[in-house]
């Protein structure tokens, strides 16, 4: 078993699925599912469409240890329709935020306190087109109640958002993503609302053509969300580098971890109400743009260098001290 | 004396009327002595040099495509010219098609039109488009200096000086076997550049041979058609590819070969490093390569499997990679490569052990056709490369083994040995959206009565295939030595297709035995282990990484 | 445009492996593909049932015939085998069957 | 019938007391009229009791992004309205739970924007950021309650509506719309036949567009059949919110409680299992994960 942990650890993040990618970012032989295969609890909604269900319904849940830390793992499968959430994922998603919440409260009610082994962390890995559209109310409504435990969980349970897969994380779990505690994404990961396929019939291929996958990389891609500092990570695409930027993080301190957060304050909110004003009256034509106005000269460079000549050398959006709409 | 034909006293027809249209199109350049034309004067141009019924080769090929000229002659006025004959490897572009619907032309002798092969065949059916005859790319070119020689030449190149000389850069492709056959029979030849400048990095088409210049400011329109992500092949291709090498290369030792550019040697060109390897086969199979640069034969390059590979074109992204490997590609002094279509045709129909090729039909008799109803897509090169060439008179030693092998057609030359190239299909048992790709009658049937042909469009004749490849295993086609026995080989690699389920297992058991079928198992292969991470690259990235960042991907590859 | 289940029965002697192995479980849903769940009944049991559900259909004999065939081959009698299945050809059924064998070896 | 398609403001007089409604000032605070307009946000009284209103103005194109139109939500307009939600909660933040000021959504929304400006920017954190507010806010107390006029639709609704302590909409009868896509266009992304859409829609609330359906799968608290209504059936609501808080009963408001609503109603049978299932797994895995009551902390 440890044998395959270890393989899993040199393999590129994008190519392990959903379970692989649970299992190998947690401590070898720690995880343990919930509500594994074996449970059958499919979707009964895509049978009546014709549509073959998956015993997992697409999303992996369980518990671990990363490093020293107890975690809640959920990693979504972009290779069942999509990634998309529909009424089973998107409840387990929901429950796995609540099981960790109570997690914590179990450690306190035992008087640990974090830094003991006190502290559970919740992680999620995103690899998603948001809704399932075959059972799109239900999946809507589950990213409601996504974004109402995350609320409930500030404070107390850090969370953190990984964005590696080959699908990245769009639609409505875009919004979750953006509300988790750490971002850490690869440059394969991508983030965003709109598919490039939607953009494009809206704006016209002469705008943006979704078959210019640099483009689309370019607009929502890791490299560029380290820059807006979406992403407070980006790691290479790499399971190991996934595996130890998460244990890391979820050894860290609570405030620490929520100093990282983008929006979820007033303050914050006049940040992004600042970056919003740089890009107002098409002054933003490419993400290039932006990258220049935060000081990047070398572009292509930063665009071809490996992630951590990147990390090196980008400079990244100062967060607040600049933009203001003229 | 008998009465005689009288004495032909006019010598000069062609050269008078090429001079007479080279100072009508000469009006239209920058300066005097000039070949410069301005690219809003082109069309102009193309109506002073074009006449009616002329017969224009515009330059169509695999990868790049005289796309501006292309333009300019779909807008000519279609009063002055029309009716236009079109020679052309390639239909590629919208633009050589709105030719035929405009009237521009009429007429059309090509090899190869899968990009537009939906609209050529409503063409065709509309009565716009007559279709000569539909070539291999050998029997177009071997035409133009016969009977289909082209009166305009419309090319394409990188830059050119002011003399006219022209730098094709890597993608070279078709223009110097156009040029050639255009010019020197006193054609009009125009060529569409990215720039003009002072000095060229080499010279591939004389300044003398080109009669007009058009500096267009762009880069021509260029497919990436050879690139394919390593990511989209499958476990099945994964296994198909491991009994290629271990069925195939290995048994037969085969050094030289020319590869189709499905995912199934796509794998193959990615098990190289990893499968062939330890197998011990480097230095021993696929050393000598006539292919486009494949981006995913970089790994097998890296790896030092790989001596020497000639190209029909370029492909993007490939350049620095190429030039930074002079001893492995055909690299020019200037430093970049070269490449021919018409010579690396010529090497891979006379020069190699194998080819390797995928299809989407297959019948009893083995022969194969990518045809499709309501398509007509040509041929392109892959027959001048799938077949045995009967002119071929050197030898290696898997040429030798094959035509040891080949049971049937050794008894018809009494007791002289003779070789024989290894023309290998790789077929899935069912194709996309569970179509079966082995049928009782192919759709090129169907097809042909549609659009009128005289015979069906075969790609490859059933008596061309030496070994058939399925994921259920190698049927060794030369090895029988009967139709019969033929016709039961193909049935016992056709899984449960129809055509498969009539397969008699006491018979296919027997065909085992005479090793003219192998299974996966026959061969020492596990089903259960053919999959994707046995390959050396798995992704575009990979293939990047494997170059030390050479490789530049098109922008439509990249996914990070 | 429903999905169509197939059930498929065997009774044979189950192989004797030391293989340490609860359920196993590969594959995923999806165009061209399938996931396979495959558990293991008590030891003595001599039944293999196995249920195929699968957005293709009008494909039951041949999936008589794989399933027959790695039946016969691999002779995993005593499990229940649930197949999920979009759509995928006979190659890549065999394929992932084939896998699940692996799979239970390395365990 | 008459529809209130782009009529936000209408909405707000009908729900407001008369006159009341003082636009871009909240909590106190004033915010520059010309940012964001078709985000309307303000103070206003119901009752005589101060409210703050957040509301879609469709009539308002945004001129600084052009695919801000017609109501659709872009990048300003998520912030705006998330940062009208942080001016209210700071405004009462010493007060008693009791007395913290509702907020109501009116919401007339055909969605996000879709667009490449608004993808390099970041469109998810103005919207992520408005709900994370709404939600701070309802767990702070102020009750929040969003009546539906108009179009509510994916994730405009998601960010403006969802996170309510209760939703109200309008009936099907005013054209009130509640959809992800409409049936014709799941049909094209799917490839499902559209025939066979239809004949499910009737019986299954889970995918298809309507204010019905939503109310089986609890996401929508309650209907309301007329106009004249919505002062009354929101008064209502913001006392029984208010009861609900006072006795720490946060999970029967918000979107948990429309979770149980649906299981309820019977539009989501299947997650039910799936809570039930995983709590019980939980609870056997609890030992392993954390340790045994006694046990001392692993390292």
């Amino acid at each position: 078993m440890d044998d395959r942990w270890n393989r899993m650890q040199d393999l590129p993040f994008s190519r392990l699925n959903a379970r692989e990618r649970a299992v190998a970012i947690c401590n070898p032989g720690s995880f343990n599912e919930l509500l594994c295969p074996r449970s059958k609890l499919t979707s009964p909604h895509l049978p009546a469409m014709g549509q073959t269900p998956q015993f997992d319904d697409g999303i992996v849940v369980g518990l671990g240890k990363a490093g020293k830390t107890p975690v809640v793992v959920v990693s979504q499968e972009s290779r069942f329709v999509g990634g998309g959430v529909g009424e089973v994922h998107g409840t387990k998603m929901v429950m796995a935020i609540r099981l960790a919440l109570r997690g914590q409260r179990i450690l306190e009610s035992r008087g640990r306190s974090p830094g003991d082994g006190g502290q559970v962390a919740l992680v999620i890995s995103f690899d998603t087109g948001g809704v399932r559209l075959q059972e799109a109310n239900a999946g809507l409504l589950a990213h409601s109640e996504v974004m109402d435990a995350f609320q409930a969980a500030r404070g107390k349970v850090p969370i953190i958002g990984v964005v590696g897969g080959t699908v990245g994380c769009f639609g409505g779990m875009g919004f979750v993503a953006s509300s988790v505690d750490v971002l850490i994404m690869s440059d394969v990961g991508r983030l965003g609302l709109t598919g490039p396929g939607v953009i494009e019939e809206v704006v016209g291929t002469e705008e943006f053509d979704a078959a210019n996958r640099a483009l689309v990389w370019r607009t929502t891609g890791g490299r560029h969300r380290f820059i807006t500092r979406d992403a407070d990570f980006i790691v290479e695409d790499a399971m190991k580098a996934f595996r130890e930027k998460v244990s890391e993080v979820a050894g860290w301190p609570l405030k620490k971890i929520s100093e990282k957060r983008i929006i979820g304050t007033e303050e914050m909110v006049l940040e992004q109400m600042r970056l919003v004003g740089l890009a107002a009256n098409d002054k933003i034509q490419d993400s290039w743009d932006l990258w220049r106005q935060f000081g990047n000269k070398d572009i292509e460079y930063l665009w071809d260098s490996d992630v951590s000549e990147f990390t090196a050398h980008a400079k990244r959006w100062p967060r607040g001290r600049i933009g203001e709409r003229d | 004396m008998e009465s005689m034909a009288a004495r032909r006293t006019e010598w000069t027809l062609r050269k008078n009327e090429f001079q007479k249209r080279l100072c009508e199109g000469r009006q239209f350049v920058d300066e005097p002595g000039s070949k410069t034309v301005n690219p809003a004067d082109c069309v102009s141009l193309l109506e002073a040099v074009i006449r009616s019924g002329d017969r224009v080769a515009l330059e169509g090929n695999n990868q790049k495509q005289a796309d501006f000229l292309a333009d300019c002659l779909c807008n000519v006025d279609v009063e002055r010219v029309n009716n236009l004959h079109m020679v052309q490897s390639v239909i590629a572009l919208p633009s050589h098609c709105e030719l035929f619907e405009r009237g521009i032309a009429g007429l059309a002798d090509f090899s190869y039109s899968s990009p537009q092969s939906a609209r050529v065949a409503q063409m065709v059916s509309d009565g716009k488009m007559k279709i000569g005859e539909i070539h291999t790319y050998l029997e177009l070119f071997g035409r133009y200096f016969v009977d289909l020689t082209p009166d305009v030449a419309l090319v394409t190149a990188i830059s050119a000086d002011r003399a006219g000389n022209l730098y094709t850069g890597p993608n070279t492709e078709d223009t110097p076997t156009i040029v050639e056959a255009t010019k020197f029979r006193q054609g009009i030849v125009v060529a569409q550049v990215e720039k003009i400048v002072d000095k060229l990095p080499r010279v591939d088409i004389p300044g003398e041979w080109v009669d007009f210049l058009v500096p267009v400011g762009r880069p021509c329109y260029t497919e990436p058609l050879f690139t394919r992500d390593p990511a989209l092949i499958t476990d099945v291709h994964v296994l198909m590819a491991m009994m290629v090498i271990k069925g195939i290369y290995a048994q037969y030792g085969v050094k030289s070969l020319n590869h189709g550019i499905g995912f199934g040697t796509c794998a193959i060109e990615l098990l190289l490093p990893t499968f062939a390897e330890s197998l011990g086969l480097k230095g021993k199979v696929c050393s000598h390569w006539t292919v486009n640069p494949h981006p995913s034969l970089i790994p097998a390059i890296e790896c030092g499997f790989v001596e020497s590979i000639h190209s029909f074109g370029s492909e993007v992204g490939m350049e620095d990679y190429m030039a930074n490997r002079p001893d492995v590609f055909f690299v020019g002094p200037d430093g970049s490569m070269r490449s021919n279509r018409a010579m690396c045709q010529v090497a891979g129909h006379y020069a190699v052990d194998a080819f390797v090729g995928s299809t989407l039909q297959m019948d009893r008799y083995g022969n194969s056709s990518t045809a499709v109803a309501g398509r007509i897509a040509g041929f392109g090169g892959a027959p001048n490369m799938g077949c045995d060439p009967p002119g071929r008179r050197h030898s290696t030693a898997s040429w030798l083994r094959a035509g040891r092998e080949s049971t049937m057609t050794r008894g018809l030359i009494g007791p002289v040995p003779r070789g024989r190239k290894l023309v290998i299909q790789m077929v899935e048992t069912f194709g996309a959206g569970r179509v079966p790709s082995f049928v009782h009658r192919l759709d090129a049937w169907t097809l042909m009565e549609e659009a009128g042909f005289k015979v069906p469009p075969i790609m490859m004749y059933g008596d061309a295939i030496t070994h058939l490849v399925t994921e259920e295993g190698i049927a060794h086609l030369l090895r029988c030595d009967s139709l019969e026995q033929r016709e039961s080989a193909i049935k016992a690699v056709a899984g449960y297709t129809d055509l498969g389920r009539e397969a008699n297992p006491k018979e296919t058991l027997e065909l085992r035995r005479q090793g003219i079928v192998q299974t996966p198992e026959d061969l020492g292969i596990d089903i259960g282990d053919a999959n994707t991470s046995h390959l050396a690259a798995r992704s575009i990235r990979d293939l990047v990484e494997w170059s030390d960042g050479l490789y530049r991907p098109p922008d439509r590859f990249r996914e990070w | 445009m429903a999905l169509e289940r197939l059930e498929f029965e065997f009774i044979g002697e189950p192989e004797n492996g030391e293989n340490d192995w609860e359920y196993l479980h590969i594959g995923h849903v999806m165009s061209g593909d399938l996931e396979i769940l495959a558990e293991r009944l008590p030891a003595q049991a001599n039944v293999t049932r196995i249920h195929v559900t699968t957005s293709a259909v009008g494909f039951g004999s041949v999936w008589q015939m794989v399933i027959d065939e790695f039946m016969a081959t691999h002779k995993m009698y005593g499990c229940e085998i649930w197949i999920n299945d979009d759509g995928a050809t006979p190659a890549v059924v065999k394929l992932r069957l084939w896998q699940l064998v692996r799979e239970m070896s390395a365990k | 019938m008459i529809n209130f398609y782009g009529r936000g403001r209408d909405a707000i007089e009908l729900i407001v007391d008369e006159g009341s409604f003082e636009e871009n000032v909240c909590g106190g605070e004033k915010i520059d009229p010309e940012f964001a307009e078709s985000a309307l946000v303000g103070t206003a009284t119901i009752s005589g009791e101060i409210v703050t209103v957040i509301a879609n103005d469709a009539g308002f194109a945004n001129p600084h992004f052009r695919m801000v139109y017609a109501g659709l939500m872009g990048l300003e307009e998520g912030l705006k309205m998330a940062y009208a939600v942080y001016l209210t909660i700071k405004a009462d933040k010493d007060k008693p739970l009791a007395e913290k000021r509702p907020i109501i959504l009116v919401v007339d929304t055909p969605g996000m924007s879709p667009g490449k400006v608004e993808e390099i920017i970041g469109i998810y954190k103005s919207t992520g950021a408005y709900q994370l507010a709404s939600a701070e806010a309802r767990r702070l107390g102020h009750p929040i309650v969003a009546m539906v006029i108009g179009r509510a639709i994916s994730g405009g609704f998601l960010c403006h509506g969802l996170q309510a302590d209760r939703i109200l909409a309008l009936s099907d009868m005013f054209g009130t719309m509640i959809h992800v896509m409409p049936l014709i266009g799941i049909a094209r992304v799917t490839k499902i036949n559209i025939m066979l859409l239809e004949e499910l829609a009737e019986s299954n609330p889970v995918f298809a567009a309507g204010v019905s359906h939503f109310y089986n799968l609890g996401g929508v608290d309650g209907i309301v059949e007329e106009v004249e209504d919505m002062r009354a059936s929101i008064e209502t609501q913001i006392a029984e919110i208010r009861r609900l808080k006072a006795g720490g009963e946060h999970d029967k408001v918000g979107p948990w409680s429309r979770l149980m609503s649906g299981i309820r109603r019977g539009g989501r049978k299947t997650s039910e299992k799936v809570i039930e299932l995983m709590e019980e797994e939980f609870e056997k895995a609890l030992p392993c994960w954390l340790g045994g009551e006694d046990d001392e902390p692993t390292p």
